[in-house]
C-alpha cells in the first residue's frame, strides 16, 4: 500500500486536483469553506514564488556560489499549509530544509543562502519581529525538537499561552524529517512536552526518504501512530495537498494554543529533488517512483484546482513573473555578497568577556597585519 | 577591586548548604531563574543541594524533569529562547554523556551561530569527583571535555564561600557555565560571607603564599594541595597553593606569576592525565614562563584508566603523598 | 484510576491470592494450566530466597559493609514470571535491581554484592555458562536496551532465531525501568529492534517510581502504548502476580523467537523499599501509598493461592528455612571477601598492549614499594 | 620487524578508494567484520567510501541503519557481545555527539568492566576536520574528547597506503578504535602496497628527516607539515616532521628522540588550542624532553572559537605560513 492510500490520511484535493475529501477530511472542510479565493491564490504564490527560489540556488551552488542547496522541491505544500496555519506569535523551528516555511514567515531568502554559501551559521536573528518569529536551521538531525518543547514549557511557564484567546495565546510548531524521528532527541522531545503540556506541533515531514535510505527502516508502522503512546493526539495527512495541510495545522496549532497540550502531525510529501546538490538519488531510487510522485506534484494539484474554479491565467502568468523576478533578486543579492571579517569569529563565541578570545584575536590581527606588511 | 565594607555577615555552614543559598539568592534576585534536574523537587535532589527550593518557589520553578539528560538540556536551551535562566543539575558526573550533544554542539554555539543574538544563560550543575566510595559512573572528572568545548565556561568552587557566590555569578553569566561541584565536600563546613561577593567567577586565587613550588588545582584537590603544602613546610619546603576556581578561562596572570617566582610548577586532578586539562596548563605555563622555570611542570592525575571500584578509588585518586612525590621531583631538578 | 485497575491489564491471581483471571488473561490460562504444583513452588521459592538476600545485603550496607543496595523488594514476581518464561538459550539484559533475574539465572548473589561492595563494575561473567547469559548490570539507565538490540541483531544474523525450533531459537530480554523508559537510547533500541526484527522482549518494570519522580512525570499515557507506535505488540501485566507475568513473558518470548519480531511487556509493579540505601521516600510518597501496595504484595500473594491449593506449611517453613540459610552464607561470604591489587586497574582497560598501561602500573608499583621501602 | 618481501602489488588509489579497499579486504578476511552507518549501503556512503561493498557482501553485512548515532554505536556494542566486529561510519565528525555516552561510558569501558571477558572489537570511522567549505558540523575535529577516554584508541591515516593498512589492523583490534578519517584528504591519490603492512597501528612516523625543528601532527596537517618544511628548506631551516598516525596511544619513543635531536617542536593540529591533543603532547615533550630543549613546545592549532562559516575556514585553519610562524618563534629562542 503506498502511504497516501492510508485510509485515515486527510487529504480535500485529490492527486488531480479535484476536490475529493477524504472521509478523514469531513472535520477540516468547514476551515476550507472559509478560505477566500484570496487565501488559495496566495497559497499558491508562496509555492510557486520559494519553488523558483529554491531552483535558483540548486543553480547558484552549481555556478559554485553555494556550497551546498538541500532543495525544497516537492514539499511546498505541507510547508505553506502549516505556516500559513500558523499565528502571528507563533514560534517556528525549522530543520534545514523549511525554505518555504521561513521565507513564508519573512525571513530574507539572502538569509538563507547566506548560510549555505558558508557565511553564517545562522543567517537571521529569530529575535527580529521581520523574521516572523522563525528560529534557525537545525542541522543536528532533532535537535531542534528539543528546543522547541522548551520553548513551549516558557509559554506555559508565562502564561503566554492557554488563555483561551487564539489571537494572543502562542504556540509552537517544529519540523522534522522521518529520519530525524529515529533520534532520541525526538523521543525526549515528545515525553517532555506531554509531561508538561507544551502548546506545541510536532510537524513531521515524511518526504519517504533520509538521503538514501527509505523511511521502512526506520519504521515499518505509520510514524504518526507514535505519538498515542506518548498520549498525544496525531493525523496523517497528505502532504502534498496544501488544502489539507493547512487545515489539519490550523486544527492542531489552535487545540495546542487552547491548552490541549502538543499535537503531531505526519504530512506524506515527497523530496522530489536530490537530498542535496552533492546527492545523486539515481544511486538509490528509481525513476519509477520519481514519475509516480511527479503526478502528485503540490503546486500542479492546487494549479488545476484554482483553474476548476475559474482562476484567470493572468494570474498564474502574473504569479510566475513574480517568483522569477523573486529568483533572479536572490540571483542578484547572490552575486554581490561580501566576504567575512576574520574577526567575526571572535566576536560572539560569548556574550561575555573572554580573555582568550581578546587574546586570540588580538595574535592573529597582530599576525596577519605582520603578514601584510612582508615579515613573515 | 576595593569594594567599601558594608558589614559583615558571616555563617558557618556546609558546602551543600552555600549552594543551596546561593541558589535561593539567585532565585529570588531574578524570577527567570529556574531549577531543572532529576529529583530536585520533592526530594530536594540526591545531594540534597536543591532542599526546600521547590516548596518555597513551586514547581514552576523548580522541575523534577523526566528522567533523560539530553531532554533536560535541550528544554533548558529552548527555555533560553523563551526568556529563562535554567540551572540544570545532572544527577552525577557519569550521567551527563547523554545530553552530550546538547551542550556541546548546541549549548556551547548557539550564541555564536546567532551572532550573539541570543545569549544562553544556562548553569549546569555536575558533583563531580571521587572520594566517596560510590559505584560507577559516580565519581567522573569530566571537566576536559567541556574545557576543551569553545563556548562553555568552566568553573569549580572548592569551599562553601565560593560555591556561594560562584553560583549566583554563574546564574548571573549570560553564557552558558558548567559548575563542577566536588561532591566530596558537600559536607564540609565553612565560612560564608553572605554579604560581600567574594573574587570574579573566572579569577584563581593563592590560597597560600610560597616560594619554592607552586601547587595548582581545583575542587577536592585544593585541600589536598593544602595538606601537602604543610607537610612539605615541615620539609622546610614552601609551597604555594592556587586554587584555580575557573578552569575555562584559565585565569592564566596569577599563576604564570606564581610559576615565575618558585620556577617550579606541579598540578593535580582527579581526571585521567592523557589530554586533559592538567596537560594544558602545563603545557601553557611551561610555553609561557619558559624562563623562569627550573624544573618541567610535573602532573599528578588519576591514572589513564576507567575510575577503578571504590575499593581501589583511594590509590587511584591523586593524594598528599603522590602531590609530595612530585614536589620533591620537581625540586630535583 | 489506580493502575492496576486498567481493564487491559492481565492479571491471573487477584490481590488477595484468588484465582480470578481479568479478561485480557483468558488467552494465556492454558499455560497456566499447564504449570505444574512444583512450578508454582519453585516461582515462590525463587521470591522468597531473594527477598531474603536482599533484605540481608540492605542490611549489610547498613553495617558497612556495602557502598550502597538497590532493592528489589516488591518486585519479585515481575522478575520471577519473567525469568521463568526464559529458555537457557536466551540472553537477558538487566537494569541494575534484578537480584532476582540474575539469580534465577544462575549468578552468584555474592557477584552482586562485590559490585555493590566497591570491588567491581561487572561482578560476573556472562560468557561463563553458569551465568546462564545474564548480562551486567547497567548502571546508565536506558543504555543497556540498545545492547539487547544489537544482541538480537547478532542471533538473526546468525541465523540462531527464528528457524521454529523453540529449544533452539534464542531471544533476548532487556529489563528497564518507568524512568528509563524517557531515555532517547530506548526509542533507539525500539527503532533498531522493529527495523531488524529482533527477538527481542523489552520488559518494563514500571514500579511507579524513579527515586522521587512519579511515573506520571514520564508519561500522561499508559507506557505500554508506546510500541504500537513502533508496529510491535505490547502487552500490559499485573506485575505483583507472578503467573500473569510468567505467562505474558513466554507468550512473548516465544514469539520473538519464532520469528514475530519485538515485542514488549509493561508490568505493572511496586518498588516497596527505598530507591537505594541512600534514599528515603517518606520524603516523596505517602504510607498510604506503600500500605496500599503492600497489600499486593507479591509474595503474600503467591502464598494465599498455594494454601488455596493445600500446600502444607511444612513447604513454607522449608523455604524460610532455606531462604534464612541462603541470606545467611551471603553475609557470611561478605564478611570473607578480601581486597584488590591495584594492578587490577592497569589489566582490562584494553584487550590488547597499551604503552600508557605499562607505564602507569610500572610507575605506580615502583611508587608503592619505594614507598614501603620508607622513601617518600 | 623485517617481513621477508613477498613481492610488491603497488597501486596509485586515492584516499577513499584504499580505505574502500582496506574494507573489502577486511570483510573477506573475516565475516564477522559488520559495516554499520547511515547511507553507507546502497548509497555507498556520502563520501563513496563503502561504495560497492553491499553489493558485494550483502544487506545483512553492510547496513543501511536507522537514523540515530546512539543507536548505531549501542547496537555495534550488542553485536560485539554476539561475536561481530563492527566498522561504524559517523556521516560526518559534529554528528558523532549523539553517541558520545554509548563510547565513552560503554563502549570505551565495557571491556574493563567485564574484567577481560568480553572484547570490544569495534571500530567508529569518523570523516574529520576541515578543508572542504562545508557547513556547520561537517568540518569538526574532535580527537581530544576520544584520545582523553580511557578505553579508546583513536588512530588517523594520512596517506592512501595508511588509510588501506589502518583500518585493517583497526579491525582486527580486538580493543574499540575511534579512526579519524581527514576528510581533506579522500581525494588525493597515493601509492597503495597491498603485499605489505606498513608501520604497526600505534607507531608513529618519521616523515621527513632534519634537524632544527621537529613538526608534529596528524590527518590532514601532515601535508602542511611537508610543504612547510619544503619552503623552511629554502630559507635553511632544516624540518623533521612526524605524522602521529596513532593519537592515543602516542607513540612517544619517536617523537621524544626527535625532540631530543632538535631541541625544537612544533605540533599542529586543526582542533581548537585549549586542552587538546596538542597540550598533551606538548606537555609531555617538554617533560620528559627537559634538558634537551632550547626552545618551548609551540603549538598552532584551530582558535577556541567554534569552527567558523566556510569563508573563514582559511583564517581558522592552521596553514603553511602559521606552522612557519611557529617555527620562525621556536627558532628566535
Ligand atoms: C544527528 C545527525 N546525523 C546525521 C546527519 C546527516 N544527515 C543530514 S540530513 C540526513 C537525512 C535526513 O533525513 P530526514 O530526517 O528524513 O530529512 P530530509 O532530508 O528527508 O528532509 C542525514 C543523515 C545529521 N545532519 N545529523
Ligand atoms: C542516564 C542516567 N541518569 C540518571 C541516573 C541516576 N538514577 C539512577 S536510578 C534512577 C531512577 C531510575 O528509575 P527507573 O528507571 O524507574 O528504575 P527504578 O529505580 O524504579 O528501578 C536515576 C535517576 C542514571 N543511573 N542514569
Ligand atoms: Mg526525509
Ligand atoms: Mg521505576
Amino acid at each position: 500500500m503506498t502511504p497516501p492510500d492510508d485510509p485515515a490520511i486527510v487529504r480535500v484535493l485529490a492527486a488531480d486536483g479535484t476536490f475529493a475529501p477524504s472521509p478523514e477530511a469531513e472535520r477540516y472542510l468547514p476551515l476550507i469553506d472559509a478560505l477566500a479565493v484570496d487565501d488559495l491564490q496566495t497559497f499558491y504564490r508562496d509555492m510557486v514564488m520559494v519553488r523558483a527560489f529554491d531552483l535558483q540556488a540548486t543553480h547558484l551552488q552549481r555556478q559554485g556560489q553555494l556550497a551546498l542547496w538541500p532543495p525544497s522541491f516537492g514539499q511546498e505544500a505541507a510547508q505553506v499549509g502549516s505556516v500559513r496555519a500558523t499565528r502571528p506569535q507563533d514560534h517556528i523551528f525549522p530543520s534545514y530544509r523549511e525554505h518555504v516555511v521561513a521565507t513564508t514567515r519573512g525571513v530574507d531568502p539572502i538569509d538563507i543562502i547566506r548560510v549555505m554559501r558558508g557565511l553564517t551559521h545562522g543567517g537571521w536573528d529569530p529575535t527580529d519581529p521581520r523574521n516572523g518569529n522563525t528560529h534557525i536551521y537545525a542541522l543536528v538531525l532533532g535537535s531542534q525538537t528539543l528546543h522547541a518543547t522548551g520553548y513551549g514549557m516558557g509559554l506555559v511557564f508565562d502564561g503566554r499561552t492557554g488563555t483561551g484567546d487564539p489571537d494572543s495565546d502562542a504556540a509552537v510548531i517544529v519540523y522534522y524529517g522521518d529520519g530525524a524521528s529515529s533520534q532520541g532527541d525526538v523521543h525526549e522531545a515528545m515525553v517532555f512536552a506531554n509531561s508538561y503540556r507544551t502548546p506545541q506541533v510536532f510537524f513531521l515531514q515524511n518526504n519517504q526518504w533520509a538521503i538514501s535510505v527509505p523511511v521502512a527502516t526506520q519504521s515499518r508502522a505509520p510514524l504518526h501512530q507514535r505519538a498515542a503512546g506518548y498520549g498525544m493526539p496525531s493525523v496523517l495527512v497528505d502532504g502534498n495537498d496544501v488544502l489539507a495541510s493547512y487545515a489539519v495545522s490550523r486544527v492542531a496549532l489552535d487545540a495546542a494554543r487552547a491548552g490541549g497540550g502538543p499535537q503531531a502531525i505526519e504530512a506524506l510529501t515527497y523530496r522530489m529533488g536530490a537530498h542535496t546538490t552533492s546527492d545523486d538519488p539515481t544511486k538509490y531510487r528509481t525513476s519509477d517512483e520519481e514519475h509516480s510522485w511527479a503526478q502528485r506534484d503540490p503546486i500542479v494539484r492546487l494549479k488545476t484546482y484554482l483553474e476548476s474554479k475559474g482562476a484567470a491565467s493572468v494570474f498564474f502568468d502574473e504569479v510566475d513573473a513574480e517568483a522569477q523576478a523573486y529568483a533572479d533578486d536572490v540571483r542578484v543579492r547572490t552575486n554581490a555578497l561580501g566576504g567575512l571579517d576574520a574577526s567575526d569569529m571572535f566576536a560572539h563565541v560569548y556574550s561575555e568577556f573572554h580573555p582568550l578570545m581578546a587574546e586570540q584575536e588580538r595574535w592573529l590581527a597582530d599576525y596577519e597585519s605582520a603578514f601584510e606588511g612582508g615579515a613573515s | 577591586m576595593t569594594v567599601p565594607s558594608i558589614g559583615t555577615a558571616t555563617l558557618t555552614m556546609p558546602f551543600a548548604k552555600a549552594l543551596n543559598e546561593g541558589l535561593r539568592a539567585a532565585m529570588t534576585d531574578d524570577d527567570r531563574v529556574l531549577l531543572m534536574g532529576e529529583d530536585i523537587g520533592r526530594l530536594g535532589g540526591v545531594f540534597r543541594v536543591t532542599e526546600g527550593l521547590q516548596a518555597e518557589f513551586g514547581d514552576r520553578r523548580v522541575l523534577d524533569s523526566p528522567l533523560a539528560e539530553s531532554g533536560i538540556v535541550g528544554t533548558a536551551i529552548g527555555l533560553a529562547m523563551a526568556g529563562f535562566r535554567s540551572v540544570v543539575e545532572i544527577q552525577f558526573d557519569g550521567f551527563v554523556f547523554p545530553a552530550f550533544d546538547q551542550i556541546t554542539s548546541q549549548l556551547a554555539k548557539i550564541t555564536n551561530r546567532h551572532e550573539g543574538a541570543l545569549s544562553m544563560p544556562v548553569v549546569i550543575r555536575i558533583p563531580y569527583g571521587g572520594h566517596i566510595g560510590a559505584i560507577e559512573h559516580h565519581q567522573e572528572s569530566p571537566e576536559a571535555y567541556f574545557t576543551h568545548t569553545p563556548g562553555l565556561r568552566v568553573v569549580s568552587p572548592s569551599t562553601p564561600n565560593d560555591a556561594y557566590w560562584m553560583i549566583q555569578d554563574a546564574v548571573r553569566s549570560s553564557d552558558p557555565v558548567i559548575f563542577l561541584e566536588p561532591k566530596a565536600k558537600y559536607w564540609m563546613k565553612g565560612e560564608v560571607d553572605t554579604a560581600q561577593r567574594a573574587v570574579p567567577l573566572h579569577a584563581s586565587r593563592i590560597v597560600r603564599r610560597g616560594t619554592d613550588v607552586t601547587l595548582v588545582g581545583h575542587g577536592a584537590m585544593v585541600s589536598m594541595l593544602l595538606q601537602a603544602a604543610a607537610l612539605a613546610e615541615g620539609e622546610g619546603v614552601s609551597c604555594e597553593v592556587i586554587d584555580l576556581r575557573s578552569l575555562s578561562p584559565v585565569d592564566y596572570g596569577p599563576i604564570l606569576d606564581s610559576a615565575r617566582r618558585t620556577g617550579r610548577m606541579v598540578y593535580a586532578q582527579e581526571a585521567p592525565g592523557f589530554t586533559s586539562l592538567g596537560s594544558e596548563v602545563a603545557a601553557t605555563v611551561m610555553e609561557r614562563a619558559y624562563f623562569a622555570l627550573e624544573a618541567p611542570v610535573l602532573r599528578v592525575s588519576g591514572f589513564d584508566v576507567p575510575f577503578p571500584p571504590a575499593k581501589l578509588e583511594g590509590v587511584y585518586l591523586p593524594d598528599v603523598d603522590r602531590i609530595l612525590e612530585a614536589v620533591d621531583r620537581a625540586l630535583a631538578y
